[in-house]
């Protein structure tokens, strides 16, 4: 048979820059590249003498999908190389935002990058003209995601109100308190977008992953936690080093992580699902089992359900953050620098985010490693549309472009994250 | 009557974080009626369908760092109608310009032979640099209500409202208190352009200065007020070499302090 | 502060990008009284409001005439109107030119490109009252033939025994067969007694500096030389602080000026 | 007081400590008064501190005056459609307001806004309906703070005129009270209704005492005399260009200014143009902007802008309304960022006009 290629130049609906390329011959796959042109931002290099105070600002610039992601992550990785321990309210504050960030990015996922797919549409827009109530609604929510990050962040992209230790300034009772009653009516949404992405039709594609997520002991992990994977793994951030490797690979200005040098491995709403179950609210298990996905749910397309579980969960833990609140004496904890490293790791919306820094006892940063949840996924994504694509030969050449892009958007990646930290091998000819 | 075509809408990326261009998707209560009033031809992040221009408004995210960029760039200009510069790495060059004073090579843990997939160029450069520019945009990220506002401006054949005066304007109108005065907290505030709304300041922090330089800024003097309220030289460097390093005004006084 | 509505009733093309707007009031009722080198300030929908002096005879008020270059947004703006669009209009304000008390004098009047168009009421003005003053001296200059005001009336009053119409461009192009040169060099030529002559000057400000230089030279006091000037007005009323100069509100205490009261301002840079 | 003022329906906005300094806010009750508080000012300086005694206005004007309320920062001035370009927005009174506790200098510069936006031939219909239905009681001061100057600007420490009640705060004798004035029909009302004792010759001796105390520790004083002429003829000064070095060209001062009363419009629309509104702002001769004619702005440098700021207020504002634009409140010197002084650079512009003066007599 002849050989065929399905060769997207510019990824539609993902953040950042990537196109895929998959070369089919004699029926076998013989090529696939996910091939990401971003251009490089080399953070890592030029956080290196900053003060650690800047490094939230700085990095939250890596990302304008999940800034508070970049934030949280560094603020544990520094606050864990100084010691520091931020709690109660203000680790409270910390996880509203958080929250916010997920209500947002998930929504904007699922019904404007995401949902077009499964609906035949090329995009939210056009989704609208047929279903306006359904998108204003989706509108409505992600805003209700962006009020809470502005309320505590200060604004919903770059919040300027995170800092190691805390915050600038902490909101008050009422101007939580003002945002419940959209909390209340968001609560009844997420439930209905659950209940709209079950109805969904999914290909039948289930694969063996590894999955990787944080877990705390008592809560469904969003800020903080150890790294866990179904196949046993159970790790402080601190030894993420130890067991994650980074790899890079000639067709994209990033790079890949393997487990262990060698397995990839899954992280994401579809990892922290099957990992932690156990710790979701009564009504998102209840949802989640009448949506028909259970833990182990091994189908990536059905992300999009998990995702709009997790809004679910988000809005809760909001409502009840915001319910509980009393604003904290101070905005922040004392931060005194010492000569240390640290690492830290948090659950970006997407996936881990892990953040490593050597600092000096002046507070510069002497070092900086940062590891984004996209590059994390990248070779499971490759392994994916290879699977993928091997169980669906029969497609024509539109509907199998359109389905591996789709494999690639169930990731919901990030590409300008996945392209700030490259440190390139040797190759010489 | 005939109806009139609506004018055709395309958005560009450059290196950036998408936070820019994602605020056009923030802005959840004018969405549908921008896509009312405008087609948008070309928005990759948000649609799969991609039209060829030209097109009337291009907005450009991002700033140029390779050469395969900087070759793009000219395309799109040619393409475009208008074209609007929105955020600080398309108007300024962007965090990533940091670079600027470093060696990328350093990067690199080698040289290596073929660099045929990583071509960088070792600036990072505004698109004001490359091709002429209609309009720019501040911020980082830039304020969705100014990016409608600018948009609104164009679709009417007005001015926007968007004023290159300092923070400190918004700051004093919006009944904020003065970090620096009351409390010396150091800030970016009086060479800083206006857009954010003064929020740092409400927040309780001195301004960064994400909206880089305010026209007619002297921040050699704010630099030298700075040193008065305690602060290091390279305090200074590094307050002057943020998210809008290379603007000109915040480029000289950040090297004026290095050691 | 609130704009009365208007409708435009003629618009029509002077030059490449000057153009004449003739609007009738909404409210014919209230009517509407100007004097020689008053301005409106002329609120284009949407896009902004700007000062735009009347160039229409004070005698014949409406239609409100107004001719305009369009050099930026609001102007633009103004250019699109089409017959029966409305238009929001304040005024009249600021000060007139001096035309009854030149009574008995010689007046010279010096324009330069749009700067006719303020003092085209006041050439009204001494035309219609004739006998009333001495000699008459219009001197105008642009920067290209096709950039000439009015030319229709320019030739009428070309053709008029008496009064003196000097012309002049910068830049002579097609059949030009005139005065190539500045405006100025027309004022040693120009018919009038220096001792007992009204001077009114609205051009661009160098070329008013280099006017006022020239008449006082042929020995016309300061004082009885009048030009208009020009700054940013937002309110047109001595509310919103732009057009101050030196002590004054050039919305108010001006746009009409004895030269004499600006000559201290007018030497010093960035006032 | 404030009960049988809100008893008759006045909104109260009084001095109010938020966010480490004492702004003017609507004041509910007697507790949200800075009781025990005070400020120590200085250029670009101003430190909330707390006082031994349990003065209720003792401490100096903060960074708002009643100008924030009267001429706001934002109004809307015209809102209209596009077939019909009637104006859908008219000039509301506002609530009654009783000023509690503002300054004399705040008062004389109201009196001297309202020369500005009223008395010319065109006022302010918006800055007039809100001039409307205001209560004044006054606070003389008894102590000056460290940017104060009002004694060379004949407007404190004690008012004359203009207010409904006046008060002078006296804590002598262990006897905390308040020496009032009616400067009203209002005025003596409300003083009617109050529980009150006649003055003393005590009270007065205390209250005299208090005033020359003020007068004294005044942190700052302007030589007003011959100003305006010696501005005029200073216009080209070097010393305008070693403010310039200093100045930033942020607009702070025009901002707090109690007198500064200038103003731009933005024309707004809707998305499809079928609305508009025009809004008035805060505008500030440091603007560039602001003296832009079409081709660009008159006063491009720092030098230029920074002298119309100060000529306008000590100079031609004489021209132009009468009596000087400053109040001598001290507010541009302590919110200036980097504590640029009018009263030291109008100083220096006098000593070395002085100077060269001599110098030139000498030849
Ligand atoms: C008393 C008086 C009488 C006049 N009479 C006449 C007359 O009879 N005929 C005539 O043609 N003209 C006249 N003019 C001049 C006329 O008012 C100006 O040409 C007009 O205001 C230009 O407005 P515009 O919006 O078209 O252009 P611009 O001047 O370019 O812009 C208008 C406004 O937009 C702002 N703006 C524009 N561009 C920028 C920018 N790049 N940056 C920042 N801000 C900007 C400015 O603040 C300005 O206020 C008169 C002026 C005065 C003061
Ligand atoms: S100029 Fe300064 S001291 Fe004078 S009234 Fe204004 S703010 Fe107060
Ligand atoms: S000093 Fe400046 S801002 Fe203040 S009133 Fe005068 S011109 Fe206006
Ligand atoms: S004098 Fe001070 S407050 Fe005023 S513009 Fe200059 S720096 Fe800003």
């Amino acid at each position: 048979m002849k050989s065929r290629t399905v060769k997207v130049d510019y990824l539609a609906r993902v953040e950042g820059e990537g196109g895929l390329l998959v070369k089919i011959k004699d029926n076998k796959i013989s090529e696939v590249k996910l091939n990401i042109f971003e251009p490089p931002r080399f953070f890592e290099a030029f956080l290196r003498g900053r003060h650690f105070d800047e490094v939230p600002d700085i990095t939250a610039r890596i990302c304008g999908i999940c800034p508070v992601a970049y934030q949280m992550s560094s603020c544990n990785a520094i606050e864990s190389a100084f010691g520091v321990h931020v709690d109660g309210a203000l680790r409270n504050l910390r996880r509203l935002l958080y929250c916010g960030e997920w209500i947002e990015s998930h929504v904007l996922h699922v019904f404007m990058l995401h949902a077009p797919d499964f609906l035949g549409y090329q995009d939210a827009i056009q989704i609208a003209k047929d279903h306006p109530e359904l998108v204003k609604n989706a509108l409505r929510l992600k805003k209700l995601g962006n009020e809470i990050m502005r309320v505590v962040g200060g604004r919903e992209i770059h919040p300027i109100n995170v800092r190691v230790g805390g915050f600038y300034r902490t909101p008050t009772k009422e101007a939580l308190s003002a945002l419940l009653p959209e909390l209340e009516w968001a609560k009844e949404m997420a439930v209905e977008m659950i209940r709209f992405t079950a109805g969904l039709s999914f290909p039948d594609f289930d694969h063996d992953y590894e999955f990787v997520s944080l877990r705390h002991p008592d809560e469904y992990p969003v800020h903080e936690g150890r790294i866990v994977s179904s196949k046993g793994l159970d790790i402080t951030a601190a030894e993420y080093n130890r067991h994650f490797v980074e790899e890079h690979v000639p067709h994209a200005n990033a790079l890949h992580s393997l487990k262990d040098g060698k397995t990839p491995y899954l992280c994401g709403p579809l990892a922290r699902f099957n990992l932690n179950f156990d710790k979701l609210s009564p009504l998102c298990q209840k949802e989640a089992e009448s949506a028909g996905v259970k833990p182990p749910c091994a189908n990536q397309f059905k992300s999009i359900v998990v995702r709009s579980i997790e809004t679910l969960f988000a809005v809760e833990e909001a409502t009840k953050i915001i319910s509980g609140y009393a604003p904290p004496d101070k905005p922040s904890v004392e931060v005194v620098p010492r000569s240390s490293s640290g690492a830290g790791c948090s659950e970006a919306p997407r996936g881990i985010l892990y953040h490593h820094y050597k600092l000096s006892d002046q507070g510069m940063v002497m070092d900086a490693r940062i590891v984004p949840p996209t590059s994390q996924n990248q070779r499971m994504m490759e392994y994916d549309l290879r699977s993928f694509v091997e169980k669906n030969l029969s497609l024509d050449k539109e509907e199998l472009t359109l389905r591996c892009e789709q494999a690639v958007r169930n990731y919901d990646p990030c590409i300008s994250c996945a392209t700030h930290f490259l440190k390139l091998q040797i190759e010489q000819e | 009557m005939k109806k009139m075509a609506k004018p055709r809408l395309a958005v560009w990326k450059f290196a950036s974080c998408d936070g820019c261009q994602l605020s056009l998707l923030d802005c959840e209560d004018e969405l549908l009626a921008v896509a009312d009033v405008v087609e948008i031809a070309n928005f990759a992040e948000a649609s799969r369908e991609i039209q060829p221009g030209p097109y009337n408004i291009s907005l450009v995210e991002g700033s140029i760092t390779t050469p395969h960029d900087a070759e793009r760039i000219h395309k799109i200009r040619r393409d475009s109608g208008l074209l609007i510069t929105i955020g600080a790495c398309a108007t300024s060059g962007g965090i990533q310009a940091l670079r600027n004073w470093k060696d990328v090579n350093e990067f690199f843990s080698l040289v290596y032979g073929s660099p045929h997939f990583i071509e960088t160029l070792k600036k990072s450069t505004p698109i004001s640099d490359h091709v002429f520019v209609d309009y720019e945009l501040r911020g980082c990220p830039v304020n969705k209500y100014q990016l409608l506002e600018v948009l609104n401006a164009f679709l009417n054949q007005r001015k926007p409202n968007i004023f290159p005066h300092s923070v400190c304007m918004e700051c004093k109108a919006n009944k904020t208190t003065c970090i620096m005065v009351a409390k010396g907290i150091p800030c970016m505030g009086p060479v800083t352009h206006s857009g954010c709304g003064a929020l740092c300041q409400s927040f309780n922090r001195g301004s960064f200065g994400c909206y880089g330089p305010k026209e007619a800024t002297n921040t050699n003097s704010l630099g030298g007020h700075f040193k008065e309220l305690g602060m290091s030289g390279d305090g200074v460097m590094r307050i002057f070499r943020n998210f809008n390093a290379s603007a000109e005004p915040f480029r000289k006084e950040s090297e004026a302090h290095e050691k | 502060m609130t704009p009365r509505p208007f409708r435009v009733k003629r618009t029509y093309a002077e030059t490449d990008d000057t153009f004449t707007l003739e609007l009738e009031p909404e409210r014919p009722e209230e009517g509407f009284a100007f004097a020689a080198g008053q301005f409106n300030m002329l609120y284009a929908y949407g896009v902004g409001e700007v000062p735009i002096s009347i160039s229409g005879d004070p005698l014949k008020p409406l239609p409100l005439i107004h001719t305009t270059r369009s050099v930026g947004l609001v102007t633009e703006a103004l250019r699109r109107l089409k017959k029966g669009d409305l238009i929001g209009v304040r005024g009249p304000f600021g000060t007139s030119w001096p035309v009854i008390p030149a009574r008995g004098s010689d007046v010279v009047i010096v324009a330069g490109g749009i700067g006719l168009a303020p003092l085209r009421p006041a050439l009204y003005h001494v035309l219609r009252n004739r006998e009333d003053y001495g000699q008459i001296a219009l001197l105008y200059g642009t920067r290209t033939p096709s950039d000439m005001l009015f030319t229709k009336e320019l030739e009428q009053w070309r053709g008029r025994f008496d009064m003196d119409v000097g012309i002049t461009v910068d830049r002579a192009t097609g059949s030009w067969r005139g005065n190539v040169g500045v405006v100025t060099r027309l004022i040693s030529r120009a018919p009038f007694d220096p001792h007992n002559t009204v001077a009114m000057v609205c051009g661009p400000e160098i070329m008013m500096r280099y006017t006022v230089m020239e008449l006082t030279k042929r020995g016309v006091p300061e004082s009885r030389v009048f030009v208009s000037m020009e700054r940013n007005m937002k309110c047109g009323i001595g509310l919103c602080g732009h057009c101050q100069f030196g002590p004054s509100f050039i919305c108010k205490d001006g746009p009409v000026y004895p030269h004499d009261v600006l000559t201290p301002w007018l030497r010093r840079w960035e006032i | 007081m404030l009960e049988a003022l809100q008893h008759n329906g006045w909104t109260i906005i009084g001095p109010k400590v938020q966010d480490g300094v004492i702004v003017l806010d609507e004041i509910q009750s007697v507790d949200d008064f800075p009781i025990g508080y005070s400020d120590r000012q200085g250029p670009a300086r101003y430190r909330l501190t707390r006082r031994a005694n349990k003065a209720v206005f003792g401490y100096n004007v903060g960074p708002q005056s009643p100008k924030a309320v009267l001429h706001a920062a934002r109004k809307v001035i015209w809102r209209g459609k596009k077939n019909d370009l009637k104006s859908q927005e008219t000039a509301e009174p506002l609530p009654h307001i009783a000023f509690v506790g503002i300054r004399p200098c705040e008062l004389k510069a109201i009196l001297i806004q309202d020369d500005v936006l009223l008395r010319g031939p065109y006022g302010d219909a918006f800055y007039a309906a809100r001039r409307k239905n205001l209560f004044f009681i006054v606070v003389n001061c008894g102590q000056a703070g460290g940017t104060c100057f009002c004694a060379s600007t004949n407007s404190g420490p004690k008012a004359d005129s203009g207010f409904d009640l006046s008060a002078t705060e006296l804590m002598g004798n262990d006897d905390h009270r308040f020496l009032m004035q009616a400067g009203s029909r209002r005025g003596e009302e409300l003083l009617a209704s109050l529980p009150a004792r006649p003055v003393t010759e005590e009270d007065l001796k205390e209250s005299g005492a208090l005033f020359a105390h003020a007068v004294e520790t005044m942190g700052r004083t302007l030589d007003t005399h011959g100003l305006k002429e010696l501005l005029y003829q200073q216009l080209e000064n070097p010393r305008w260009q070693e403010v310039a070095e200093r100045c930033l060209g942020c607009g702070n001062c025009t901002s707090v200014c109690p007198t500064c009363f200038c103003s731009t419009v933005e024309d707004w629309t809707s998305l499809d143009g079928s609305e508009a509104r025009r809004e008035r702002r805060w505008d500030s001769c440091f603007s560039v902007d602001f003296s832009y004619i079409h081709g660009g702005s008159i006063r491009q440098t720092g030098m230029s802008r920074y002298r119309q700021w100060m000529t306008h207020k000590l100079a031609a504002w004489q021209d132009q309304f009468g009596t000087l634009g400053c109040v001598g409140c001290g507010r541009c010197i302590t919110w200036c960022p980097v504590g640029i002084d009018i009263t030291e650079e109008a100083a220096a512009i006098r000593s070395s006009a002085q100077q060269k003066e001599a110098l030139d007599g000498n030849d």
